[in-house]
């Protein structure tokens, strides 16, 4: 057994390191992560390698001690949403079943890299929403307020305010013009690909088995219990499992017999070519759906709206491109000469009311992570934490306690932007 | 009594203009004088109302994606939906300074008889016809619709959306066009018009 | 994309607005008049907010397969039913929602017949 | 400037025009090319070598390719606003006057401070940055992250808006083919003779692909001659479209394909085309098939040192020689593995250019023979000199040669990119030992997608010339178009032979280039792969392989070999990266078009906008239309004055406001009242001919969606009216509801917003002035015409009109209605019948502050998230009829008893300003979410109370009359105590509705 008394099994990284193994020819980096082989059985199975299943892994390793864990993963892992997002963090949310949980999520990205050790650049530059009328305006009051009343941090800026900090945007010649912002300055963005490659390098550390190329094909349930799955490395036992797949989360629990309140659709984003800086960060058009940083390698890193119809592709199409550069050249004309390189599309859950699911299901050992819409990326740390929390103690963590599967049957509804039960909307 | 009086606007106060050389220009201008009315046809009328279009017309009820033309007030009647026709008609009324373009509705009851529900629509759309040789050299700037023949030829007529307005386009005749767009973005309409005619020019 | 409509042939899909699964043009009947202080009703109000519940949010959402509705907003405002594959986006079929509504309603009367 | 490396002065190969000279400016310096030049062709003839600096090390970087594959000559191009980052020296067309700078480097190109990153390269390894600078934490935001972005990026963007114009538009075709090489032409000219509608798109400025690069003959002439040839007959044929510098970047579903022409950038700004027509122009192009014959690119060796300027693509050495009459050096090496390697020897050696040594990995016969130069084979570079530019090269055999250019070839990629924009993987072809697009029907080819040519993996010219036309022979009969096709042309075989030989292995410290821009080299491929970043796509995102400018068009296939020799395994088994669109990078500006600016989306203006303008109104973007905020008198400094008035006068006279924005839907059919009976949840068929009522919609999850009065015109007959906001998606509902879910109600609906032009005209006075326009024989007093009374009446003499008697102010009121075009005629008349009551044009501040006087919700309170039950009219959800969302809106917790209600508030101190989005806490509670019973809503300064009100959703609300809570709006850091009233501020029995 493996899972008691467990030491790091690696080394600690450090920019001491670094210049030692520069000097001795990089011979002493060891994997970041182990190729294990599946045991028969495991405390819990974790399905999905992304952000949020390796999350989960490294907080119930961590922080609830449960290390005979496996995380199956059907490709590589951080190769679903989590590496091809738009890196944007922040909790600026309206509602207080969502907030909070978005607040602590931020709290743990801030002390992510020293949990970790392993730098995945989390970049406090700040998230600016751009607001173009008297009632966005109203509705930036009423959302600052929910931040602010959760711990978290806002700032409402004016037009001047806004110019201050990003001059170049169009303020005089603009269809919408800006009239001012909301401003989270802890807002920002995180290098992706690092966030699946830290936890995972945390749940190994501890222990935890990260079993690639593995694909869950069937669920183990008999008499309403949910005793492991099968894979097509054969059947693995578990106590618990818990899918965390994302935009496959249809498709992996139609093996256990649900119907869920979820579409999938596809989400396109965009990079340009390397530029020399010009945004520092994130800012967001308000009146319509774009949002624009730029990476520390230089590309600048943009999105705005899905493609619309229910899609398991990813990849998009052209309107939605056409789309989000009008948006882009209406806020920042400075763009038009920069030249996009290279734009994909990714599979978003998107659920009916636009916030997620953390919740055990109807069948007993059998829990489900899901609905993340847009906004998975952000939610990582809290995701995993909360779903760690879930399957360690079999209650639902404080922040997380709204995020249930039967909240349309009583009308909890978490609707942040009121379009209802019209997925491709929220 | 009334002391006051109403006077007529077109959307785009009558525009006529030629761009370009006359052997290979573009000449857009506003269609004027002419009514437009939207004619519902419930299921079971449908019958009937073809009798007494043909009756009033001479014309059949057209296909979808197609207009008829009758000399009776030079009415176009264009099929656009399954349920639905729009019939243009001139209409000398529509142009006098104090028109009651209450006629509109009333004169194509009398055509179809109570046979389909009237709506005007004489005041909803800006009408721009455009004719000559580059003309399609310049909707190619903004028309998704394949206007070459056979997907398109005279007495076809489509709605889409052109740089994000809708617009109703048929063709007349040979490099001859008529373009109706929502009459409140009457300007954008224009300046998207005379954008593609200068880009190709 | 392209929808081949079925009146108007192929035509941008972004002259369309999409909604979602088909199956929302399949609206539980009516519950029927409750009647205040009746017993009954709580078993029927109970069991419409179970079907309305299940009509509004639990939609198909297939890998594959995929029938679904399309308005022809810039175009001839139908409300189209198309089936397309949500893997490869190919398209098989497209239809009038509101030839298929009629058909539906068709069936379940006949069905409602046999009964 | 002479240019030094111009070939045979006298004679051109047909491609340079040595009549006009082109004067360019390279990083300050002038030189001397030739129209037909491209920037790199012309730097080469000045013997310029060092271009530009590599990304993370800054080293020296010297052009590579002569295509768009490029991955080191990147450069500004042009000043000012004009000026443009990272464009590819080898595409970017000579013109007069051109200004091109380097870019990413600090101090000058040649003497690069930043260039000290090479020396710490061991420190910078693949990933060094994910295990370091993270102590203290406070130092990420502080110096490390500063720096790092400091070094970000290649090229800069100059901050100022693009002035130039961009452009989209449609095209529609039988068949897209896509390069213009020869499998291409051959393609275009049999689909073309059998009568399909072609599109032939190339990204060259010169159509014909390598045959312009070339010696072959074709059709027994030269190729390049042939491709001219068969262009003029294409040309002239109707059913043809040629479209040169035209790169096809996307393919999208069901044959649509992006394709951008660049129509002016091979003119200098200053030219009057440049600055008056759009500079590219985004195709959308609708195809019922394709071909793909986009050729192939060249591919390098890895060895130690192989990034120097002066190492080249071979194939673009003898581009440089053949096409643009450039020696790109004038002592050339040869490096190969394969026999095209040697034709470049071959082709430059005709030309008279020295060549150095041929060295060839595979140990067989030579095979050519070049007169003078060495012939090494089974050799291999081993090691390069020279600073800024290629001196030496050492061999394995132990040899040194001093040479000053040392082309390249590694073998050749089919160009399989488009095919693979549909998440395709391409298969390993073991004869050309490369990447080819996947067969027909599998593996996620675009359906409509063929492939021709090199593309395909023929290689060799007589077989891409037979691949493309017997595919668009084959294509356009299977699309009927079956006119009878000629021949297809003819070439010579020429040999391919090709080794699978990938990198040089060596134990040296020294560093063989995989990506040259983004400096990553073996040693970063192996490193990742000890630490366990074993799958392609971990590498890739690990060393940032592949991810520059050029998407790794030169650097994928050879870093995968180095993969596959790591790990034990063949290429084929280390996978694919994913081709994403675009093809090459397009600017953003581009894909945007025409929507920009002012122009961003379309502009809807009201009827009286005209008038509103010259009242010296002050508009505000309401969705799509400019609406009138308020009209500011002479003397009004705030626009609380202008509000105030404007709101004073109408309560105590009359007031005008132009509401033709609001949605106004006919409706028409036996069944209308029934369907609106549905679609509301209160009751419609029972409202009598001639009266409006006010309405409530639902969504079928039970929130409210919408609001607004419908009046019943005729027993079939009713208009809906709905919120500005709203109207679309209203009309598509009732569409839904229509089609869809009641097929067999007989209702009809069309939009008649922009019909009629719609003014209410409110106050006191209201009727008396209305009575002055509205022609006699309409007896509109109280009796005659009741509040919610509508009908059809004359105005002006014989206008048609309609009238109905709403009140969204609370006051005595009227929406009256008039045909569109009166609309200015019809403002102009309400203000001067109004004169004599001292009538006030009013805008929708006013309006909504008599709307919060009255209580009325608005956008503010239909957010989606409210239902009824919230609003206060929970029981106007008939339970006695099937409606929308009449069910769902009973859900447990949508009617629970303390529901957030919509109520009123005023300040404590009347003093105090109330704000929008305030939050409600127990006074004595501290404002944290856990305390948090409701937002306020609305807020306006009532100039009838005298002070600042507010409405908004409180839990319980109406229970809690008179209770003080605190409005807490730590955004702004101000909290104000309220008293919780009811939402009718004024007149809150409705009297003056009334009278």
């Amino acid at each position: 057994m493996r899972n008691s008394g467990f030491r790091y099994t690696g080394f600690r990284y450090s920019g001491f390191k670094v210049i030692k193994e520069a000097l001795t020819g990089h011979k002493g980096w060891k994997p970041v992560w182990r190729t294990p082989e599946p045991k028969k059985e495991y405390d819990i199975i974790i399905i999905g390698g992304g952000g949020h299943g390796l999350a989960t892994a490294h907080y119930l390793a961590s922080r609830y001690n449960i290390t005979n864990v496996a995380v199956l993963e059907k490709g590589w892992i951080g190769g679903g949403n989590v590496g091809r997002n738009t890196t944007i963090i922040r909790s600026n949310y309206l509602h207080p079943e969502n907030q909070p949980f978005y607040e602590l999520s931020m709290k743990l990205w801030e002390g992510l890299e020293q949990d970790l050790n392993y730098n995945a650049m989390v970049s406090q530059r700040g998230v600016l929403n751009l607001s173009h009328s008297d009632s966005q305006n109203d509705a930036y009051v009423r959302r600052g307020n929910s931040m602010i009343m959760s711990g978290a941090d806002a700032q409402l800026l004016d037009q001047e305010g806004v110019r201050e900090l990003y001059p170049f945007l169009d303020f005089d010649n603009a269809r919408f013009p800006i009239k001012g912002g909301l401003l989270q300055k802890r807002g920002g963005t995180v290098r992706h690909d690092a966030v699946a490659w830290g936890y995972a390098r945390g749940a190994d550390s501890r222990g935890v088995d990260i079993i690639q190329n593995c694909e869950v094909t069937g669920f183990l349930i008999k008499d309403g219990k949910c005793t492991g799955v099968k894979t097509n490395k054969g059947d693995i036992g578990a106590k618990k499992v818990a899918s965390c797949v994302a935009g496959s989360s249809s498709r992996v629990m139609s093996q256990a017999g649900m119907n869920l309140p979820i579409e999938s659709h596809v989400l396109q984003a965009f990079v340009s070519e390397g530029l020399k800086p010009i945004i520092d960060g994130v800012i967001t058009f308000g009146a319509g759906h774009f949002y624009i940083s730029q990476s520390d390698k230089g590309g600048l890193v943009f999105g705005g709206d899905l493609d619309m119809y229910n899609s398991y592709a990813q990849r998009g199409n052209l309107p939605v491109v056409e789309d989000v550069c009008e948006i882009g050249m209406a806020i920042l004309p400075a763009i038009g000469r920069a030249k996009l390189l290279r734009n994909w599309g990714g599979v978003m859950d998107m659920s009916m009311d636009g916030s997620p699911f953390i919740d055990r299901t109807h069948i007993k050992g059998l829990y489900f992570n899901g609905g993340w819409c847009y906004g998975g990326f952000k939610a990582t740390p809290a995701s995993g934490f909360c779903y760690a929390h879930l399957l360690a103690t079999d209650t639902p963590h404080e922040v997380a306690k709204g995020f249930r599967l039967d909240r349309f049957q009583t009308g909890n509804v978490i609707d942040e932007n009121g379009r209802g039960a019209q997925p491709n909307t929220h | 009594m009334s002391n006051f009086k109403l006077t007529a606007q077109t959307p785009l106060n009558g525009f006529d203009q030629n761009f370009g050389s006359a052997s290979d220009g573009i000449k857009v201008s506003e269609l004027l004088g002419h009514s437009l009315v939207s004619m519902a046809m419930p299921d079971d009328q449908k019958d009937a109302l073809a009798k007494n279009i043909k009756a009033a017309y001479d014309v059949n009820l057209p296909e979808i994606g197609k207009f008829t033309a009758s000399t009776v007030d030079n009415t176009r009647i264009l099929r656009l939906q399954q349920e639905q026709c729009f019939v243009l008609f001139e209409n000398k009324a529509a142009n006098e300074a104090n028109d009651t373009s209450s006629n509109a509705v009333p004169h194509i009851r009398e055509k179809t008889k109570d046979a389909a529900y009237l709506s005007d629509q004489s005041d909803s759309w800006v009408m721009l016809k455009l004719s000559g040789k580059n003309v399609k050299t310049a909707l190619e700037r903004v028309c998704p619709i394949d206007l070459q023949p056979p997907a398109f030829n005279t007495f076809s007529v489509t709605r889409t959306a052109m740089e994000h307005l809708s617009v109703i386009i048929m063709q007349e005749g040979e490099n001859e066009y008529l373009l109706f767009s929502p009459r409140s973005s009457a300007k954008s309409f224009m300046h998207m018009i005379l954008t593609s005619i200068e880009n190709v020019s | 994309m392209i929808i081949n409509h079925p009146l108007l042939g192929p035509r941008d899909a972004s002259e369309f607005v999409y909604l979602g699964d088909a199956c929302l043009m399949n609206r539980p009947a009516w519950v029927g008049e409750r009647i205040e202080g009746e017993d009954a009703n709580d078993a029927k109000t109970a069991e419409a907010l179970q079907q309305y519940h299940d009509y509004v949010h639990l939609r198909q959402n297939n890998a594959g397969e995929h029938k679904e509705l399309w308005y022809h907003e810039q175009g001839d405002r139908s409300w189209l039913v198309v089936t397309r594959n949500t893997i490869t986006h190919e398209i098989y079929n497209v239809e009038l929602a509101k030839d298929v509504a009629l058909a539906n309603k068709t069936a379940r009367a006949s069905q409602g017949g046999k009964k | 400037m002479s240019q030094k490396n111009r070939l045979n002065k006298d004679k051109s190969s047909g491609f340079i025009d040595r009549d006009k000279t082109i004067h360019f400016n390279f990083n300050g310096e002038q030189f001397e090319g030739y129209q037909g030049d491209t920037l790199a062709s012309a730097l080469l003839a000045n013997n310029q070598k060092l271009v530009a600096r590599s990304f993370k090390y800054h080293r020296p970087r010297g052009i590579f390719t002569a295509g768009s594959e490029e991955p080191n000559a990147l450069m500004h191009l042009r000043t000012g606003a004009y000026q443009e980052p990272n464009v590819r020296a080898t595409v970017a067309e000579l013109f007069e006057g051109l200004e091109a700078r380097s870019q990413n480097h600090r101090g000058s190109l040649k003497h690069d401070l930043m260039a000290i990153n090479d020396f710490l390269s061991p420190f910078l390894t693949a990933g060094f940055y994910y295990k370091t600078f993270m102590w203290p934490k406070a130092f990420w935001e502080k110096l490390y992250e500063p720096i790092i972005r400091q070094s970000a990026g290649l090229g800069e963007l100059s901050g100022q808006e693009d002035p130039d114009k961009y452009d989209k538009g449609f095209l529609h075709c039988d068949i897209l083919i896509i390069g213009a090489g020869p499998s291409g032409l051959a393609a275009a000219l049999a689909a073309g003779q059998a009568g399909s509608r072609v599109i032939l798109a190339d990204e060259d400025f010169v159509m014909g692909g390598r045959l312009n690069n070339e010696t072959y003959q074709v059709n027994g002439m030269h190729g390049a001659e042939w491709a001219k040839t068969t262009l003029a007959e294409l040309a002239s044929m109707d059913n043809v479209r040629l479209m040169k510098r035209t790169t096809v970047l996307g393919a999208y579903d069901h044959g649509i394909y992006s394709a951008l022409e660049r129509k002016t950038d091979h003119l200098a700004s200053t030219d009057p085309v440049y600055k008056t027509k759009p500079r590219q122009v985004l195709w959308k192009i609708y195809s019922k098939r394709a071909i793909l014959s986009a050729g192939s690119t060249e591919r390098p060796i890895a060895f130690p040192n192989n990034d120097r300027p002066g190492i080249m693509q071979a194939g673009a050495v003898r581009t440089y020689a053949n096409r643009y009459d450039v020696a790109a050096g004038q002592n050339v090496s040869i490096f190969t593995n394969n026999d095209d390697g040697w034709r470049t020897a071959q082709d430059l050696a005709a030309k008279g250019i020295n060549i150095q040594a041929v060295i060839d990995s595979r140990d067989i016969q030579p095979v050519a023979e070049i007169s003078g130069a060495n012939i090494e084979m089974g050799a291999q570079v081993i090691d390069t000199q020279g600073r800024h530019a290629l001196q030496s090269i050492q061999l394995s055999n132990g040899k040194t040669y001093d040479t000053d250019c040392l082309a390249v070839s590694g073998g050749w990629n089919p160009n399989v990119q488009l095919s693979c924009h549909h998440r395709g993987r391409p298969q390993w072809n073991k004869d050309i030992l490369a990447f080819v697009p996947s067969g027909d029907g599998s593996g996620g080819l675009p359906p409509e997608m063929h492939i021709a040519g090199a593309a395909n993996g023929d290689l060799d010219l007589s077989s891409a010339l037979s691949s493309g036309h017997e595919l668009a022979k084959s294509l356009s009969k299977e699309l009927g178009n079956a006119s009878k096709v000629g021949g297809c042309p003819k070439a010579e075989s020429e040999s391919i032979a090709n080794s699978a030989f990938w990198f040089v292995k060596t134990d040296t410290k020294s560093r063989s280039w995989l990506d040259f821009q983004n400096d990553v080299t073996t040693k970063d491929i192996r490193l990742a792969q000890q630490e366990g970043f074993t799958a392609v796509e971990h590498v890739k995102r690990y060393t940032t392989l592949g991810m520059a400018t050029d998407q790794g068009k030169t650097s994928n296939i050879p870093a995968m070999a180095v993969m596959a020799d790591n790990e034990g395994k063949t290429i084929p088994e280390v996978g694919t990266t994913i081709f994403r669109p675009p093809y090459t990078p397009v600017s953003i500006a581009a894909y945007a078009g025409r929507s920009r600016g002012k122009e961003f989306r379309p502009t809807r203006l009201t009827p009286s906008h005209r008038w509103a303008k010259e009242q010296g109104a002050e508009f505000v973007e309401v969705g799509a239309w400019m609406r009138a905020q308020w009209f500011p008198k002479d003397g009004e400094t705030h626009w609380r004055e202008s509000v105030d008035r404007e709101v004073t006068q109408t309560r105590n006279s009359v007031g005008i406001c132009d509401v033709s924005t609001l949605g106004k839907i006919d409706i028409q059919g036996r069944d209308a009242g029934e369907f609106l009976n549905r679609v509301y949840c209160n009751t419609f068929s029972t409202l009598k001919v001639g009266m409006v009522r006010y309405g409530l919609m639902l969504r079928e999850d039970g929130f409210a969606m919408d609001d607004g009065t419908t009046a019943r015109l005729g027993e079939h007959h009713y208009l809906m009216t709905t919120t500005t906001a709203n109207a679309v998606g209203v009309s598509r509902h009732l569409e839904f509801c229509r089609q869809c879910l009641w097929p067999d109600l007989d209702v009809h609906v069309i939009s008649a917003t922009e019909q009629y032009a719609q003014y209410s005209v409110a106050g006191p006075n209201a009727r008396k002035l209305l009575q002055k326009i509205v022609d006699p024989e309409f007896d509109i007093s109280n009796e005659a015409f009741p509040f919610m009374a509508c009908g059809d009446i004359t105005v002006c003499g014989g206008t048609a009109a309609r009238l109905f008697r709403i009140s969204f102010s609370g006051e005595l009121a009227y929406e009256i209605a008039v045909p569109t075009r009166y609309g200015y005629s019809m403002m102009k008349t309400l203000m001067q019948a109004g004169e004599e009551f001292d009538a006030v044009i009013y805008g929708t501040e006013a309006l909504s502050v008599m709307r919060i006087e009255k209580g009325h919700a608005a956008g503010n309170e239909l957010t989606g998230q409210t239902t009824a039950h919230n609003l206060g009219m929970g029981r106007m959800v008939s339970k006695k009829k099937d409606s929308i969302g009449n069910m769902m809106s009973e859900r447990p917790n949508l009617i629970k008893e303390d529901a957030n209600r919509l109520v009123g508030f005023v300040p404590v101190d009347k003093s105090e300003k109330l704000s929008a989005g305030a939050h409600f806490i127990q006074k004595g509670k501290s404002a944290i979410t856990e305390n948090d019973e409701g937002w306020m809503s609305s807020v306006a300064f009532s100039p009838s109370l005298g002070h600042s009100i507010g409405i908004g959703f409180i839990k319980s609300g109406h229970q809690r009359m008179g209770e003080i809570v605190t409005a807490s709006n730590p955004l702004l850091g101000k909290d104000v105590d309220v008293e919780i009233v009811s939402a009718h501020f004024v007149d809150p029995d409705g009297e003056r509705l009334r009278v």
